[in-house]
């Protein structure tokens, strides 16, 4: 506290920072930091995060899992937004002298820590954002845990074709980035396989109001309607989309988190029949690993924040992160050099799977668990594929 | 189709009107905007939204009315009465109220995307190829009706008289012994209640989060300056114009632009009305 | 004269911080710096001129994103920041032909509008801008941040000083300050008021582009979120704060109100942070009407 | 040869008719006063001749040139200078920057008038010719004080200094008397007869007929809209057509005044 309370003065009167310095991770602790939204229209997703970290750092020290090293977690607000992202990579590393760092949640805000992180030579674990090759343009230091975009487009376009029957298909996005990779890439695997495109919108992002896209659906007549919009977004769709009473099938890409969106609108989703993708859903099917982190952290979250929890893939990839990183320190030590080498070497299966790199350091898809998921109508899930 | 667009563009355009009504309400007695209104709409949403399981969904309107009614006056003092005369600053103080609301929004109810959800949500009406939900029906009606008793306010009442007094002379108005304060307070106030029923009708259509009402106030503000600053009648037909063109627009030019669109038309229109459809009264002295 | 060493002295101070400043506030005041300079832009245009605009991050992202693009097409960073700056200006002028006829809010909303497109612009046009997947690796590395430091603060300088002289001492000065109090009075002496209007466009948008590409050259990536409409307002809440008719004022701002928020960082990573900081804009309106600026003409007179 | 031209000048607001076939002239070195009710249309008319209205009708000469399509600065840049009935200063500004700015007429009307505009306000050049009119005027003491802590009376004198800095050849004085202290009255007459003696032609629009009297070579009456009379004020004076304009401006004249205090 005194600490901070220096920061404080030292900023307030742009005094010599000295004072603000955090000493460095003494001998056998490592500082990993750690970019997370608590403030701002993701910070609900944030906080749970920021808590599956903690965990994973507690069971590293405990088990010793890093090899000797023990780690703290130095968190930083980085708001979901680039320019605090930036800013706040730059704390952690200047201020707070981590060795590590890991985040962030949106892809705009990642690609601000990822050239921070690359420039400064510190290696970044990009754990949430799946937008493509954020560590292939990033450069050697940044490291991209998340199933990217493409990858789970093609893994989405095969299901579709297994799990639907349909020859025409109206395509919806939000121009965010998996919203507009979506699109591109789902429109020529759609067309590779012989569908037809009849209806491609693309909605601004801070447009909450999609009456005007969903009246063109049934003019269009599509066998199947299949949408990538953010999570808060996808509410509004489903909602309106269920109120505009179409009966035309629903898929849903990835973003939507399951049982959370269920609560928003489990009635008109069910009431759909809403299929979606997912990386993480928690249910009986779930490895015993899962259901071990699902009881752990719903019961921290109801401890910390004193609200019920369905744990969400962002969580797992958060507690995940963590444990890459101790796995890379134990096999490589802390030295980036190493460590890098370690964690491009990176073969262990954690909560959400099995993590290996490519030679883009991306996170190679085939250990990932990705699955379908349909809303029943009571709001209950069920396992597609 | 085109029936569906339009009915779309009504219901658009009664909760921009809302919005826009009460900023230009401010503006015209005080000469000051108000950036915290997109805010004062989030809190209705949310008083309402907490109101509801107790006082049903009417009572729950009264409810989130009856607080921004008080958020009116905090806001009166804090963001205005101080910068009488200095609106830049009064801009910018009520910034910063939006700011501080945001977050106190946010330690109050969290960030977790509330559902608001009203029985109206499920029954949904058509005529023809033409639907609508019975929420936004009542949105459409209940906004129309709101505004129909602002205006008559405006023009009927003592306090209408002195809301047009005060806006179009200061000074005039003191002298003729009005309290500018006074009406400046209740100008404030109806202005927030207004953004309080925008945020009761239209939350249950939208999830509720901290950060809603943002896109609502930049079109309002399309719709207010398409009207003529300060001018109610004016910014009833920018908000209803705003409302139709984006509906349409998103149809027909794109949806990726949806407010660009809106700007864009406004732009054109202040190249040959540079005041504004129905522009305010001005007097300059050569 | 005293006030002349105390400035002297206070730059002084500013140019040896780096030698005991920490990367991360070296960071910090890099980056208020450029803020700084987009702030300038509105000095001149809403202060010194008269004409309000909400559209400021409109001008710094076509900056920004016209060094972003060009240089990662393999041009020469410097050449490219220049043509950032050049596309700024001119589209600063395109924008004043029909701004310039406008007045007080309406022109606020229609800039502010201005503002808007160009973010859905950046957004939506991702074959060029690669939209929100965002531009990474911008080469314009290896410089230290020393070097950027001492650099912006040079820029920052002499912008300044060019403003202050503008302002307070010269000709050009005297016929902007015309147009803003009495555009008659203006016409009445000669002046050609939409000209002044036009020019003032083009320049104040010259600086904030100058803002925008140096950005860009510094934190090498972007993404068409560093430009929306809130950053418009956050330049204009600086310039306001800072006195909006004083650049030194604009300048102490936007380093304060860049610094503090990352100070009240102390107070914890959650909102109590953000209130605070909402809540200390308006107690600085409340006790400094003229902004920090005001402070400074006090000292002045 | 004169210095200003007005033949059947009609300007209309709409429906009604504000001019109606207006000519007047002016010539080098002559006062010629402009009178009538108020609403007679003297402002308008100043307004037409310094082109902030348009005219409907007719032409107005300045000089060898037809100046109608000209826009207002365009006109001042060519020697057509102006006060106003209200004040319009920058009173933020010092004295000195106020008639400072009236040099713009003349930088402007450079063909490289846009350097010029870097120089110090100190400049050399700017200096003499500014401190010459503040002499000329009587503002010296004042020259570093803001127009706002100025007494309302001094403010018509820093108006004229800035219509006349720049040395134009027509002059327009909107009502400069109202408001003035006796002896600011008797210090406008002095300078009104200076910068005539300087060759300058000027208009003065005035409701005191004493000062009229005393400063004008010739008046042109006008009465809603309408040329009444022009000639000498002493033949003014027994034209019976003015007498009846006369009447009706008597009780507006002492309106006038009323406002003016008020």
């Amino acid at each position: 506290m005194k600490r901070r309370l220096a920061t404080l003065i030292g900023a307030l009167l742009l005094a010599m920072p000295s004072v603000a310095l955090a000493q460095a991770g003494s001998k056998g602790t490592l500082k990993v930091g750690v970019l997370l939204p608590l403030t701002g229209n993701t910070a609900w997703a944030g906080k749970t995060n920021r808590i599956a970290a903690a965990i994973a750092a507690e069971e590293v020290n405990a088990q010793d899992l890093a090899g000797g090293y023990k780690l703290e977690l130095a968190i930083g607000d980085s708001q979901c937004e680039p320019r605090p992202a930036h800013d706040q990579a730059e704390r952690l590393i200047g201020q707070e002298k981590v060795q590590f760092l890991i985040g962030e949640f949106c892809s705009s805000a990642s690609v601000a820590a990822a050239q921070v992180a690359n420039d400064e030579k510190i290696p970044l674990l990009v754990n949430i954002s799946t937008a493509d090759q954020i560590a292939g343009d990033a450069g050697p230091y940044v490291f991209q845990s998340s199933m990217q975009n493409r990858y789970s487009q093609q893994r989405e376009a095969t299901l579709l074709q297994k799990d639907f029957k349909f020859e025409s298909v109206a395509i919806i996005v939000e121009n965010n980035d998996f919203g507009l990779s979506f699109r591109k890439n789902m429109i020529d695997l759609m067309q590779k396989a012989g569908k037809k495109v009849v209806l491609d919108v693309t909605q601004d992002r801070n447009d909450t109001n999609w009456y005007a896209t969903i009246t063109r659906i049934p003019p269009a007549k599509p066998d199947l309607v299949i949408v990538s919009i953010s999570a808060v977004q996808a509410a509004n769709f489903v909602k309106q989309y269920a109120e505009a009473g179409i009966t035309t099938p629903l898929f849903s890409d990835y973003p939507p988190p399951p049982r959370i969106f269920e609560r928003q609108v489990g009635a008109q989703a069910g009431k759909i029949g809403l299929v979606r993708a997912t990386f993480f859903v928690k249910s009986d099917t779930n490895s015993p690993a899962q259901k071990e982190f699902v009881a752990k952290l719903e019961a921290r979250v109801q401890k910390e924040l004193n609200e019920a929890h369905d744990v969400t893939y962002w969580d797992v990839a958060s507690y995940d992160a963590v444990r890459l990183v101790a796995d890379a320190i134990k096999r490589g030590g802390p030295k980036p050099e190493a460590y890098l080498k370690a964690m491009a070497a990176t073969n262990i299966d954690l909560v959400l799977g099995h993590y290996e790199f490519d030679d883009q350091r991306g996170s190679k898809p085939d250990g990932l668990n990705f699955v379908f998921i349909r809303t029943g109508p009571d709001g209950s899930i069920e396992v597609v594929q | 189709m085109f029936g569906q667009i339009l009915v779309n563009g009504l219901v658009l355009s009664g909760s921009y009107a809302l919005v826009a009504v009460g900023l230009t309400l401010t503006f015209g007695v005080m000469r000051m905007v108000n950036f915290a209104e997109g805010q004062s709409v989030m809190i209705g949403a949310f008083v309402a939204y907490t109101a509801v399981p107790y006082l049903g969904y009417v009572g729950a309107i009264a409810a989130a009315m009856a607080v921004n009614a008080v958020l009116g006056v905090i806001l009166e003092r804090t963001a205005f009465r101080p910068f009488r005369g200095v609106e830049l600053n009064g801009l910018i103080a009520s910034m910063g109220m939006s700011i501080v609301l945001v977050n106190v929004a946010e330690l109050v109810w969290g960030t977790t995307p509330r559902p608001f959800e009203t029985v109206y949500n499920e029954t949904s009406i058509n005529f023809g190829t033409v639907g609508i939900s019975v929420q936004r029906l009542i949105c459409v009606v209940a906004s129309a009706a709101i505004l129909l008793g602002l205006w008559w306010l405006v023009q009927y009442t003592s306090l209408g008289r002195k809301f047009r007094a005060v806006s179009e002379d200061h000074e005039t108005a003191a002298a003729m012994g009005i309290d500018v304060n006074q009406v400046s307070r209740l100008a404030l106030v109806i202005g927030s209640m207004m953004a309080a029923s925008a945020g009761a009708l239209t939350g249950p259509v939208n999830m509720i989060t901290p950060d809603m009402g943002r896109t609502e106030m930049l079109n309002a503000f399309a719709a207010i300056i398409l009207g003529g600053f300060g001018n109610v009648n004016g910014t009833i037909l920018g908000a209803l114009l705003i409302g139709m063109i984006q509906s349409i627009g998103a149809v027909y030019i794109s949806n990726a632009y949806s407010t660009s669109i809106s700007f864009a038309l406004l732009v054109l229109t202040l190249v040959f009305f540079p005041r504004g459809l129905v522009p305010e009264r001005v007097d300059e002295n050569v | 004269m005293s006030r002349k060493v105390l400035l002297i002295a206070v730059f002084a101070v500013l140019a040896a911080l780096p030698l005991s400043f920490g990367t991360f506030w070296i960071n910090m005041m890099i980056t208020a710096m450029i803020f700084s300079l987009a702030v300038f832009s509105i000095n001149f245009l809403t202060g010194l001129t008269g004409l309000l605009s909400f559209g400021q991050a409109g001008f710094v992202g076509i900056g920004a994103y016209t060094l972003g693009v060009l240089a990662k097409q393999g041009h020469p960073p410097l050449l490219a920041g220049f043509y950032g700056v050049l596309l700024a200006m001119l589209s600063g002028f395109l924008l004043g032909l029909p701004a310039a006829r406008l007045k007080g809010h309406y022109l606020a909303i229609g800039t502010l509008g201005f503002g808007i497109l160009i973010y859905q612009l950046l957004t939506n046009s991702v074959d060029i801008t690669r939209g929100p997947m965002g531009l990474i690796g911008i080469p314009t590395g290896g410089i230290d941040k020393q070097t950027w430091y001492i650099v912006m603060l040079g820029v920052c300088l002499i912008v300044l000083a060019a403003l202050v002289y503008i302002d307070r001492y010269s000709s050009l000065g005297v016929i902007l300050k015309m147009v803003r109090h009495d555009e008659i009075a203006a016409q009445a002496n000669g002046i050609n008021v939409f000209a002044v209007k036009l020019i003032a466009f083009t320049v104040s948008a010259g600086f904030a582009g100058l803002s925008g590409a140096l950005f860009a050259a510094y934190v090498r990536f972007l993404t068409p979120d560093l430009f929306n409409e809130q950053e418009s307002f956050r330049y204009m809440m600086m310039a306001v704060v800072g006195g909006i008719g004083s650049p030194l004022g604009g300048f102490a701002a936007s380093l304060l109100l860049t610094m503090i928020p990352e100070g009240l960082r102390a107070l914890g990573e959650d909102n109590y942070r953000l209130l605070v900081y909402g809540t200390m804009v308006l107690f600085v309106l409340w006790f400094l009407p003229a902004g920090i600026g005001g402070l400074i003409e006090r000292q002045r007179r | 040869m004169s210095a200003l031209e007005l033949s059947g000048v009609s300007k209309r607001f709409g429906g009604l008719k504000a001019l109606n076939d207006i000519s007047l002239s002016v010539s080098p070195g002559e006062v010629l006063g402009l009178i009538g009710p108020n609403g007679a249309g003297k402002s308008t008319l100043v307004s037409c001749i310094t082109g902030v209205l348009r005219i409907d009708d007719g032409t107005i000469r300045f000089g060898k040139r037809d100046i109608q399509g000209l826009p207002p600065h365009q006109r001042a840049r060519r020697g057509i200078a102006r006060t106003f009935q209200k004040v319009r200063l920058a009173d933020q500004l010092t004295v000195y920057e106020n008639v400072a700015a009236g040099l713009a007429s003349r930088w402007f009307s450079h063909a490289n008038g846009w350097p010029l505009l870097f120089r110090p306000l100190s400049a050399a050049s700017i200096a003499a010719a500014v401190n010459r009119t503040l002499e000329q005027v009587g503002l010296v003491d004042v020259a570093a004080t803001t127009v706002r802590s100025l007494p309302f009376g001094r403010r018509h004198f820093v108006e004229i200094a800035r219509a006349i800095v720049a040395g134009p050849s027509l002059l327009l004085l909107d009502e400069p008397a109202t408001g003035l202290t006796e002896s600011e009255r008797e210090h406008l007459a002095v300078l009104v007869k200076d910068i005539a003696a300087g060759g300058c032609a000027q208009i003065l629009i005035e409701h005191d007929l004493e000062l009229v009297g005393r400063l004008c070579h010739r008046v042109t009456v006008i009465n809603q809209g309408h040329h009444v009379f022009t000639g000498t004020p002493a033949a003014a004076q027994a034209e019976p057509e003015v007498v009846r304009a006369y009447l009706g401006m008597n009780q507006l004249i002492s309106g006038g005044a009323d406002d003016a205090r008020g």
